[in-house]
């Protein structure tokens, strides 16, 4: 097919064939997160030790968006701390909202999903698997 | 492109129609979200806004008295699109989940006491299930759900069974529950099922259970006669009938009308105001605090004279005629799911469905780049979604304005669909 | 015709000037009911339904996507027009009239207790006055009156008395009486009186009680500061800044947006809806129940950066000038009696007033045949008109294309009354 | 002047002098009316014996219109039965409201009221007289 599409490699590899499928036995930590406007699920699971993301699960019931962005984010955060990790996901939030089209270096790997961010309805997609991390950091916290 | 000879008589009448959609002409089908305006709908917009805007009822100046015609105009001509004996039945609000709150909210909460039941069907749109849910809950009340076939059983699937209905009126009687309204949709929003109105309306009423439809998908696609149907209420939007948005109506029968009590507060409601109570003006104004949406009204009569001038039965069949075009081109297809009555005597022209193994999401996002507009997503009714064991589908849903070929260019993209998301 | 150079520029902009009535130009001084829409307002509306019309949210596809970017950069626009730090502080309603119902229902009503008191003023509107008293009716609640200075005291006729709601608020502690609210008008769409919301709701919050804002009249009138002013709730409506029908503004302060509960069930407000409740999704979604007025909101977006470019500063100032030549004008005659403050600190540009022996409806009357469009009634304040000791009253609002020779016509006119009704 | 005005002479004739001004000391018959748009009231008292009207005196708080309506109904309906006067009030009423040009001789008198009609919003001004006028046919029935 020809025709351009916003489904460009990267993104449907990751859509395809995503990274950490699944859930934890027994995780550190456990978030889920849900998408209103579409029904849209997402769970993620971690095993943190010393702040270090150990290892890292989501189990998805999404659309290939929200299932690649899900992907990138395990891939992402996979051996750093929780803080660093939270830090990621606010500096791809800004950049999903923000008009500036500076995209910081800690984000490179995100580049497919934010080249989409002119589609506001697939934001909160992108989002989900975030929105499940920061959960997680926020449980840490107390 | 093939046109049946309505399409090719109403495409130039919106303007719309002309955009391209990534370069591609936009080819709509998403019209049970909302529809598109014909040129005479925003000119009437334009006119009021250049010619007589103006508040209304309280002016004896030339504007305003122009302005208050032209919204008393259109509450008559609403009142006989629908077959409403007279325009004082008719209250104007801003949409269907306006009219339908208003229900909830100054006639059945202040009647509806504890154990007191609620019947509802499985395919309702949000809109018409949570006013009612916020209603019971403060009088603890309860929602009495009546379920759809998903059988192929006699009257099809996802259809309302009637003797179910009888049934489920029988046992309340039995067990003295009371059952004090019906609030059912006349055409689904996703199934696309038209329900035998009439024929429940009668049912219900011999039962002593007056009915709320929601007309939001019907009053597009068929004719309306509250008068046969014998209804107590009858709610739609003007969006959804190629008119404005922010204007709604609903249709109130007598009776009910002087059971009611007021809405929101306000100017234009009332009679005498004094310092700690009020006494309100007669029905219609009684439900219409605050300065109403004339622009809107306005906009909203030019659609109704359009789709008279058309006629709603030559509407109806050119729907039929798109309905059975498409239902023969999903049955080629095995990974097509489709939702709702296979039998076109039964549907209408929504249809949701799902491409096995892709999600609506992605099914919607691909077609957009070939300019096609359909919704994915539960299109607000998660009761029934979770009934059809889905999460979301994808849904199109025709209006005037569609032909054939627009359906067989969806058809075929579904292609590029598999290509992309299955190897 | 003498123009301010405010006038000059922006009266081209507004299409309906050039209509004659009765073989005259229009002289539109009605402008507290509502005002006129410049070209770019009427642009706005016919450039959303030709060219991004759809409904919002829950699609996918290029004109959903274009129609959700419209209505929540409406939403941020208005934020910033009134000094609201975010935009998820503003609710879009129909207009003032139900922005305040919306209060009343989902924020006062769930927390009143028999006793309770909800403070007014005596200039209120009848909307921000039934909504309350529904709400205290239900609730065994009731309404305390904040009156109205009628003999020249320090504050001038027409105007309140700071002094005299700090007594009020001290009594009710006296007493343990809880008062749940203020719901003052920040300009009195009678009197014309502008009062200080800013030391009133100092006053009010450091006795604990929150403040509603009717900002009907002064949106138009003069820069809104939320932030400045604190107040926890501001209501206005659209189509008295210009913009269209149909659509209302309500601001929420954050603390009172967590303590309220839905407003309208429906589309759109919900997170999950299960067979007997529901979850809600977050403000401002929570309380926007149904297709939201897209359209009107991109109109309103027009009037208020048509606003902003002119400045409200300027448009103060010009309605000021017009203000000052009319008090001048008035003082000449012995036959007109003027209702509100006589000094230009304290009012603004709608001037109410009796033409002794003469109906309010029969001056109106005798305005329109030379194309002036006053309004004549009790403008919807039966309890103000009552504590003035009148019926009704003609009343006069200026707008920004109005000019001192609008005004003097009128003046003149008036003399045409004098000789029909008095001889 | 020469404007030309909707209050002609002998509508202003009327309003400047109303005919059978005020109250009925005791009247067999009473009611008042009132206009909730503005405020208007208006208080009908009626002499009846026999069923003929034999006298009628108006008070009026309003406009000039609803002042001459007032004065031109008590000099059409005095010395005529209560049903009658009623039949008048409704052929009246619909006159008002229909498109139809042609007016009934029995409403000779009432021609510059019912040339007013375009004037939607003083109709409520002209019917207050009639309004009470009903309520008293009404009461006298039951
Ligand atoms: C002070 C004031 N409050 C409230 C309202 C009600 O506004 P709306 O009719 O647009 O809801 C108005 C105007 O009618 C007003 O002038
Ligand atoms: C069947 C049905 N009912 C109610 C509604 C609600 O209509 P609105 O959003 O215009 O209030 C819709 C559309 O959204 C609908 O399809």
């Amino acid at each position: 097919m020809t025709k351009p599409s916003i489904y460009r490699d990267l993104l449907l590899e990751h859509a395809r064939h995503p990274k950490n499928c699944g859930r934890l036995e027994s995780p550190d930590l456990r978030a889920t997160a849900f998408n209103p406007l579409c029904g849209d699920e997402l769970e993620l699971t971690l095993a943190v030790s010393e702040d270090i993301i150990q290892d890292c699960k989501t189990k998805v019931r999404g659309c290939s968006i929200c299932q690649a962005s899900a992907s990138m984010m395990s891939d992402l955060i996979l051996t750093k701390t929780l803080q660093e990790a939270e830090k990621i996901s606010k500096v791809f939030t800004e950049s999903l909202t923000k008009e500036n089209e500076v995209i910081s270096e800690s984000l490179d790997s995100l580049r497919p999903l934010i080249a989409l961010k002119k589609h506001r309805s697939r934001i909160k997609c992108m989002k989900l698997a975030w929105d499940a991390l920061e959960d997680c950091a926020r449980q840490n916290q107390t | 492109m093939q046109n049946s000879p309505l399409t090719a008589k109403v495409r130039k009448d919106f303007p719309i129609l002309k955009r391209e959609i990534h370069g591609h002409p936009l080819a709509y089908l998403d019209n049970a979200a909302t529809t598109q305006k014909p040129k005479c709908v925003i000119d009437a917009l334009v006119n009021f806004y250049e010619k007589h805007n103006s508040n209304i009822s309280r002016g004896v100046y030339t504007l305003a008295e122009e302005a208050t015609e032209i919204y008393e105009d259109g509450r008559e001509t609403v009142a006989k699109f629908i077959g409403a004996a007279d325009s004082g039945k008719i209250i104007f609000s801003r949409g269907t989940t306006e009219s339908i709150n208003l229900i909830a909210a100054a006639w059945i909460q202040p009647k509806l006491k504890a154990g007191d039941r609620i019947i509802v069907t499985e395919m309702e749109h949000h809109s018409n299930l949570v006013p009612w849910q916020l209603a019971a809950q403060t009088s603890g009340a309860e929602l009495l759900y009546w379920p759809i076939n998903l059988e192929s059983e006699k009257s099809g699937i996802g259809s309302l069974d009637l003797q179910k209905f009888e049934e489920m009126l029988k046992d309340a009687t039995k067990i003295k529950q009371g059952i004090r309204l019906l609030a059912v949709t006349a055409v689904s929003n996703v199934l696309g099922t038209v329900n035998p109105i009439a024929e429940i309306v009668k049912i219900a009423h011999s039962h002593g259970v007056p009915v709320l439809v929601d007309a939001a998908q019907a009053a597009a696609r068929m004719p309306i006669d509250v008068a046969r149907w014998d209804c107590d209420f009858l709610a739609f939007s003007g969006h959804k009938i190629y008119g404005p948005t922010g204007i709604g109506v609903l249709y109130v029968k007598n009776e009910r009308l002087e059971e009611m009590q007021p809405f929101q507060g306000g100017g234009g409601m009332i009679r005498q105001v004094n310092r700690q109570t009020s006494t309100w003006a007669d029905a219609p104004q009684k439900f219409e605090a605050g300065t109403p949406p004339v622009a809107e009204v306005y906009g909203l009569t030019a659609a109704v004279e359009y789709l008279s001038d058309i006629g709603m039965q030559e509407i109806q069949q050119h729907e039929i005629e798109l309905t059975n075009h498409a239902l023969k081109r999903f049955a080629e297809f095995n990974d097509l799911e489709l939702y709702g009555p296979q039998d076109i005597n039964s549907r209408s022209g929504v249809l949701s469905f799902n491409l096995r193994n892709v999600h609506p999401h992605d099914v919607a996002q691909v077609l957009d780049e070939s300019g096609i507009g359909v919704r994915a997503g539960h299109h607000c009714t998660q009761v029934l979604h979770k009934r059809l064991g889905i999460v979301a589908s994808v849904r199109m849903s025709f209006g005037l304005y569609n032909n054939t070929s627009e359906i067989d260019l969806l058809i075929s993209e579904l292609d590029r669909c598999r290509q992309l998301f299955i190897e």
